[in-house]
């Protein structure tokens, strides 16, 4: 039991904006009051917030070991002694299962999003999870290159798709749909290395369009009333000119509820093949005034990153342009491709810093904070060890201006400076865009905020000018209720939840996938579905059947 | 003053602040050693007009030189360490890098330095390589007979230019030949360089001249045929020709070595009158070398 | 999961235990159905496994063992716990390996082991597939689940490999027989090659057998680099391969030109003379081949789980095998940290040995330092291994008595169903037990923190 | 003064002994020494516990014994000298980038790998990995010398971007692998694959050698620039024979499977010799 008092409570989705409070935990859930024997924290000068929601990064599963196993040399340097509480382990950008979950923890964030598993590696993520202490953590899995899922698709058949999407959700464990390139694996794997490029030219050998994936799956998760909608990492990654797909690719949406990752990666002007320009106000504009669209800005920041994405052939055309001798390339059967290599933001770089300043335009032209959310698609942008960093950014313009000053200055030419100068983001704000918002656009009703019945997952922050130091080293951790960090001391382990949904589906569609699966898959139908019993903590979303006639 | 009935005038040198650099250049053998020494120090006679000063200040044994070849050490002085980096990498490519067999290296620890092998080096378009030894950096640039070797920089040192003596003698044969002893005898001090054909100079120059555009003119007052005609002479009646042994030095003391040599020299051969130096009235160079204080030691 | 059959049959038939994955090999075929004998603990019919499989499956009895073994002599579960705990919190350099057997969910618990007594973890990668990772570590590769080959792979290339003993389903499940969706004529729309230095029994199944000098993978696969990249190769590398320039010639073509190709690679690569430089050409290949087509490679992993083995590894340290806890925190160093070495230098004091048996495969002076340190040993069978322990557990086998996550060679996880009742604990139980016990003794020891090491792999 | 340490235990579990440097122990007294913490195993101990101590250290450190199991000594080292009257362990000199090590004896696996700066001279044997990189990193010697008397393992030079290997005995197979750029001389046997993956750099040796496909032959001529390394050997005091100094080289460049960049040159005393 505890009782936090004198702190300035932040929590955006109960609308107290730095109100003194008291804040009460007990058996791991907020509660209205405690006893008075309970421990009390005094917060005097510090801020409380609830625990950091990440609802955007690469954690967990095959791709993620891949890119670890392939770095010896990034985790050399970085290492996480053992102590009697905790595991060892190794960081730099991809860090070990523990280190990941510990550095989470350390700074002040409590759940986070694997956001592409293929759901054959689903098995795999799982146990990964479970070796990932503190946080609570959940996986959203590949759909968008799924071909049993296209067949359905070309046929018409949506209620099956809907069905099956419901299906592999429960199959897997996992908590959202995820589209990664829509279209653009089978193009990769089995036309010689081509790709997609717009959403309405047909996939030969599919006889669909990405569009006609996107669409379907947008509306597959609308209508099984999942939590979270449709993941979106859009086609076109990276290239110039790609901002006219992103803005086709919310069009899509026709409205309904959708989320589209990394917006940043996709808010790019020019022509195809030549320098990028900032297209950041023209996205910005249309989520603005789009509330069915969410997004997280895949920030990027500079220094050391590891790009690893289900995009596999963006990782060839970077790995060609970079010339770095390690490349990754991993083809799942049936349902996704990935692409792997290790890869470095530099300030001088004009593409870089370009991409750099799109994500701040983003964040400070964004609206609504609740809306527009921060990530830094962990670790393709930057590690989330920099999350603190880039709060400072966003929140101190002297320090961005000081940051702007030792960028490619040819590239700050290009966008218009006027978004960049003003705005500072208040802490009601960056607890909205770093816990509150990702956990309400996640639909994890008892996270992000410190009500009554919400998990006692919060963080306690001694107040400092300098936001990078505030924001890096919590003055208390608190999970489940669970003293983590206590006086900035690390001072217990502890076992997060995997969060998972368990839509109701019509158990006949498994009489379609399973001859599919006898047919094309390597393993056996039977054989494919994680059980509840091969998880340990975890929590399941039932979702109830609405009535649907579509 | 006199030194065997050759008067010492009393006067001084003055000579000036240049900056220098020592090239050792070294080839298959001394044939080609000798062609690159020539080419490289060709028209290098005065700043004036070559934009550099430059001669061999001696040939040297395989023993002496980086490579174990034949070589020899060549001094190139220019008023600015930027002024010798661009001279050298004029001089080491057109002369030098041009010549068979010829590799080309560094001879001296300076003050500052200037990249010449890193210049050099685009002539390799692409294939030349580079070579870090002892903590210096080689470029190797590939040339039609194999390769050509040189230092990526080169370092300069302050130095002393135009320290000079002026022969007077009774005529012709008799100032030249003892100029021509005096070259013999500094040759091979080292630090110095006599940049004038053979070391001996018979163009004599004062600052300024009537024509706007020129830096410097015939040295009138040194001229005999001017004795009457310009408003002051230097050349006493009894003196039919004047030449000027001009020595260009790393440091101070080598030029004052070369200087005292020559006038020890020079002076007492057949029908030398006069011994005296070029001056401008000390307006105008760093160092006064006075004729009388280099022979009374 | 056991499907008792016809309940109005007065004697119950054995049971049917359908789709059962078979551990004997990196294929870890999941199709398996197996028929108990629940009088006899037997498995009595082992239905679509191959041969190895078979004997795998039909060969586990449920054997009247001691259930541990101190020095020879029958102990309990616990004593034996004690026994083994105190020698690895004694030890001061102690190994643990082998790991490849066995059940990620036990493996997930042996690294701790590791960590909290200050070790050494090492896998049968480092005797096996090692090199590969370390080559996969310098240039990466690309690669593909085995689904991928058989709905795709119109070229398959078999590098030192013998997968018709040594992974006898290969053929039919992933890459030669099997209808794939842009395959399907089966073997008619595939062409197999194979790349070795001897005629094997899987020879018979290429079209195009490529029979190299010993010792000249890397230069044959250097001059297939070449050739892919345009590049004129002097013929007199026949004299150093073996193998003409023009059939070389030939296969670098088939390459460049198929729709989805691949090279499968065992042993006859990585355990020869260049280890992970023979793999990495290998990779670099198949990587540049993405230049003209899309192309993949796969390694062919032996036991039922050593892909697991690294994957665990991978994720709890950051490094696949070989991985040294005693500075407190993970470091990785093949040669250094890897068994063999350090078993043949004399520095392990201790080993813990779980499912493999080194005594009978190791180098000489490997063995000869087990022989004289303390070893536990856990294993459903009597094993060299087993036999020069001081503490050795029976355990139960795996996909046999016991559940559990395996991962196939192309790193998918299967999960693995019982069949039969197995009166010993599993793997993960006996080192659950013996983690916990550690943990109690080593409480006490004073933690290594700060900088006490070097610059070295940390 | 020098610091004298006498191991005075024989080891079978390698201690981890980075510590041992002029950096780390420089100016302190003998028992403060003795108090420096090490790791043995996996126990925290003191170097009093190993080391017979005498002496204070000013920049040199003499180590008496077989040092086969000591790891790491004179790791990171940026200055001073250590002298090793006996074999040395792993990692010698890892990460200098100063300073100068010799070993009378042999010395182990990863002798100078990813070193910076100064000198490291091995009378005897060195094992694998000499000047090398750690699995992973592509950064192999960036500078400084390592000279070895004897032979080397395998991949001596992997990775190495800069500085200069020399080996007086044979090296093992994949010599100068991944290199960057850099300098390596052999003047014993080159073992098989030398310069496999080289994008710049020299591999000089002084024997034939079979190179691979990817290699091409491109003349016989007389490198100036090895005249210099060699005659800077010659000053060292390791005997080089006027021929290796004066005699022409095959020049072979590679590998074209990178930049095509590097070369090996194998001395011939006279064309087609």
């Amino acid at each position: 039991m505890l009782r936090i008092v004198n702190g300035k409570v932040h929590d955006p989705a109960n609308d107290i904006d730095g109100e003194v409070r008291d804040i009460c935990v007990k058996d791991g859930k907020i509660v209205e009051s405690v006893p008075a024997e309970a421990r009390r924290i005094d917060a005097h000068g510090m801020v409380v917030m609830p625990g950091g929601v990440d609802i955007h990064c690469h954690i967990a599963g095959p791709k993620v070991n891949l890119a670890r196993k392939l770095q010896p040399e990034d985790h050399r340097y970085d290492v996480q002694h053992r102590t009697p509480i905790t595991r060892s382990g190794t960081g730099g950008t991809v860090p070990s299962t523990f280190t990941t979950g510990y550095r989470y923890a350390t700074l002040g964030y409590t759940t986070a999003m694997e956001a592409a598993v293929p759901p054959l590696g689903a098995r795999h993520a799982h146990e990964e999870l479970q070796d990932t202490p503190v946080i609570d953590k959940g996986f959203y899995i590949l759909m968008g290159n799924n071909i049993l899922l296209y067949d359905l698709l070309k046929e018409g058949r949506f209620k099956d798709l809907r069905e099956a999407v419901a299906w592999w959700l429960n199959a897997t464990k996992s908590y959202a749909v995820k589209l990664v390139n829509p279209g653009g694996d089978e193009p990769w794997k089995g036309q010689r290395n081509a790709n997609v490029t717009k959403l309405d030219k047909k996939i030969d050998s599919l006889d669909i369009t990405p569009r006609q994936v996107i669409k379907g799956l947008v509306d597959a998760a609308a209508d099984l009333d999942l939590p979270h909608p449709a993941h979106i990492h859009c086609n076109n990654l990276g290239h110039s000119g790609n901002y006219e797909t992103t803005l086709e690719t919310m069009r899509t949406a026709e409205g309904r509820r959708v989320h589209i990752t990394h917006i940043q990666f996709h808010s790019y002007g020019g022509e195809l093949g030549s320098e990028p320009l900032s297209k950041a106000p023209e996205i910005i504009e249309y989520i603005n005034t789009h509330p069915n669209v969410s997004a997280d800005v895949g920030q990027i920041m500079f220094g050391k990153a590891t790009i690893m994405t289900g995009d596999a052939p963006l990782s060839w055309l970077l790995r060609n342009l970079s010339g770095d001798k390690k490349w990754v390339n991993a083809d799942t059967e049936c349902e996704s491709g990935c692409g792997i290599l290790p890869f470095a933001y530099q300030e001088h770089i004009y593409t870089h810093a370009l991409q750099w300043a799109i994500g701040l335009e983003l964040f400070l032209l964004s609206k609504d904070p609740w809306r527009l959310v921060l990530s830094t698609d962990h670790p393709n942008g930057g590690s989330f060890a920099s999350y603190p960093r880039l709060i400072r950014l966003l929140m101190d313009r002297n320090f961005r201006k000081e940051e702007m000053s030792k960028v490619n200055q040819r590239a700050l030419r290009k966008i218009n400076r006027s978004h960049l100068d003003e705005r500072e983001y208040t802490l009601q704000e960056i607890a909205i865009i770093t816990r509150a918002g990702p956990a309400r656009l996640l639909g994890l009703r008892d996270k992000g905020h410190l009500g009554v019945g919400a998990d006692a997952d919060i963080a306690i922050y001694t107040e400092d000018d300098n936001k990078e130091e505030m924001f890096g080293v919590p003055r208390y951790v608190i999970k489940d209720g669970q003293m983590i960090i206590d006086n900035h001391e690390f001072k217990n382990d502890h076992e997060g939840r995997t969060l998972h949904v368990a839509p109701a589906y019509d158990h006949d569609i498994e009489q379609v996938i399973r001859p599919f699966f006898e047919d094309f898959y390597t393993i056996r139908f039977d054989n494919y579905p994680v059980t509840e019993h091969s998880l340990t903590l975890h929590q399941p979303f039932p979702i109830e059947r609405r009535s649907i006639n579509r | 003053m006199e030194i065997h009935n050759t008067e010492i005038v009393d006067t001084f040198a003055e000579a000036f602040k240049m900056w220098g650099a020592r090239v050792i250049v070294t080839a298959h053998s001394p044939k080609w050693v000798r062609a690159a020494a020539q080419a490289m120090t060709g028209f290098a006679t005065s700043v004036i007009g070559c934009k550099c000063e430059a001669g061999v200040e001696r040939e040297l044994t395989p023993a002496e030189t980086p490579d174990g070849r034949p070589g020899v050490s060549i001094l190139l002085f220019a008023m600015d360490a930027e002024g010798i980096g661009k001279r050298l990498v004029e001089r080491i490519g057109q002369s030098v890098m041009t010549c068979p067999t010829t590799a080309c290296f560094n001879g001296q620890e300076g003050e500052k330095s200037v990249v010449v092998g890193g210049q050099l080096r685009y002539f390799g378009d692409g294939y030349q390589i580079s070579k870090r030894l002892d903590g210096r950096r080689f470029w190797r640039i590939p040339v039609m007979d194999g390769e050509f070797l040189v230092d990526h920089q080169f370092e300069v040192c302050p130095a002393v230019g135009g320290g000079n003596l002026l022969i007077l003698g009774t005529d012709l044969p008799s100032a030249l030949n003892a100029a021509e002893k005096a070259v013999e005898a500094i040759d091979g001090i080292p630090g110095v360089i006599l940049p004038f054909p053979d070391g001996v100079v018979r163009s004599g120059s004062k600052p300024g001249s009537k024509y706007k555009s020129l830096f410097a003119s015939t040295n009138d007052a040194y001229c005999p045929t001017l004795r009457g005609i310009a408003p002051e002479t230097n050349v006493p009646a009894e003196a039919g020709c004047v030449l000027e042994i001009v020595i260009d030095g790393l440091n101070l003391e080598a030029v004052e070595n070369a200087m005292r040599q020559g006038i020890k020299t020079a002076a007492g051969c057949d029908g030398v009158i006069r011994i005296s130096a070029g001056n401008y009235g000390g307006g105008l160079g760093q160092f006064m070398i006075g004729l009388h204080d280099l022979v009374r030691e | 999961m056991v499907n008792k059959t016809n309940p109005e049959n007065p004697i119950p038939e054995n049971p049917i235990i359908k789709n059962a994955t078979c551990t004997f090999c990196g294929c870890v075929c999941d199709d398996v159905d197996l028929t108990v004998d629940t009088e006899a603990k037997r498995i009595i019919k082992a239905k679509g496994a191959c041969a190895i499989g078979k004997a795998w499956f039909l060969e586990h009895g449920v054997e009247d063992r001691p259930q541990a073994l101190i020095d020879g002599c029958h102990a309990s579960m616990d004593e034996a716990v004690e026994e083994a705990s105190q020698i690895l919190a004694n030890a001061h350099y102690p190994l643990i390996y082998g790991l490849s057997d066995t059940t990620t969910e036990a493996q997930r618990q042996v690294v701790g082991i590791a960590d909290i007594i200050g070790g050494t973890i090492d896998t049968t990668s480092s005797v096996c597939h090692g090199p590969s990772g370390m080559a996969f570590q310098g240039v990466g590769e690309s690669t593909a689940t085995l689904g991928e080959i058989k709905n795709r792979a119109d070229l398959v290339i078999f590098w030192g490999a013998n997968p018709a003993e040594s992974h006898p389903r290969h053929f039919a499940r992933y890459s030669v027989t099997p209808k794939g969706r842009d395959i399907p004529n089966r073997k008619k729309d595939r062409t197999i090659v194979m790349v070795d230095v001897r005629r094997t029994p899987s020879t018979k199944a290429s079209d195009i057998f490529l029979q190299v000098k010993h010792g000249s993978d890397f230069e044959v696969l250097w001059t297939l680099r070449a050739l892919v990249r345009g590049r004129k190769v002097d013929p007199a590398i026949e004299a150093r391969c073996g193998v003409p320039l023009a059939e070389l010639e030939d296969l670098a073509e088939r390459m460049k030109k198929c729709r989805y190709g691949v090279m499968f690679f065992g042993m006859g690569l990585t355990m020869t003379r260049g280890r992970h430089f023979n793999t990495s050409a290998l990779m670099s290949l198949g990587t540049d081949l993405n230049k003209h087509t899309h192309f993949v490679v796969i390694a062919m992993r032996g036991h039922g789980n050593v892909t697991g083995a690294d994957s665990v590894l991978s994720w709890q340290t950051g490094y696949p095998f070989g991985v040294n806890f005693s500075l407190g925190y993970p470091r990785f160093n093949p040669g250094e940290f890897t068994s063999v070495d350090l078993l043949s230098r004399g520095e392990a004091d201790a080993a813990m040995i779980v499912a493999s048996d080194p005594a009978s495969n190791m180098p000489k002076a490997a063995i000869e330092r087990l022989q004289n340190i303390p070893v536990i040993a856990l294993d459903p069978k009597t094993t060299a291994t087993t036999k020069l322990a001081r503490v050795s557990f029976t355990t139960a086998p795996y996909g046999i008595s016991t559940g559990g996550t395996v991962y196939r060679m192309d790193n998918v996880p299967i999960p693995l169903r019982k069949a039969l009742d197995s009166p010993f604990p599993s793997d993960e139980t006996v080192i659950r037990a013996i983690r916990k016990r550690v943990t109690e003794l080593t409480a006490d020891r004073e933690p290594i923190t700060g900088d006490l090491s070097a610059k070295v792999p940390a | 003064m020098v610091l004298d340490l006498k191991l005075r235990t024989q080891l079978d579990i390698p201690l981890e002994a980075g510590i041992i440097s002029p950096d780390r122990l420089a100016g302190l007294t003998e028992s403060e020494i003795a108090r420096v913490p090490l790791i043995h195993g996996n126990r925290k101990k003191s170097l009093g516990d190993f080391f017979d101590i005498s002496g204070t250290c000013d920049g040199e450190i003499r180590l008496v014994g077989d040092f086969t199991k000591v790891k790491s000594v004179g790791s990171g080292m940026t200055g001073g000298r250590i002298i090793i009257e006996g074999n040395s362990g792993m990692h010698l000199g890892c990460a200098m980038s100063g300073g100068e090590i010799a070993v009378e004896g042999d010395a182990g696996d990863w002798t100078g790998a990813e070193m910076s700066g100064g000198r490291i001279v091995i009378k005897g044997n060195a094992g694998h990995m000499v000047g090398g990189a750690y699995r992973g990193g592509h950064m192999g010697l960036q500078g400084g010398e390592i000279i070895v008397h004897g032979n080397t393992g395998n991949e001596a030079g992997n990775s190495m971007r800069n500085g200069l290997i020399v080996i007086m005995g044979n090296s093992g197979d994949f010599t100068g692998a991944n290199m960057f750029s850099g300098t390596i001389i052999v003047f014993g046997e080159l073992g098989i694959r030398t310069g496999a993956s080289m994008k710049r750099g020299s591999i000089i040796s002084m024997r034939h050698a079979d190179l691979l496909p990817t290699f091409t032959y491109s003349c016989f001529y007389h490198p100036s620039f090895l005249r210099l390394y060699l005659r800077r050997l010659r000053d060292m005091g390791i005997s080089i024979d006027d021929a290796q100094i004066e005699g022409g080289y095959h020049r072979w460049c590679g590998d074209s499977m990178e930049l095509n960049r590097g070369e090996v040159l194998l001395f011939s005393g006279s064309p087609g010799s």
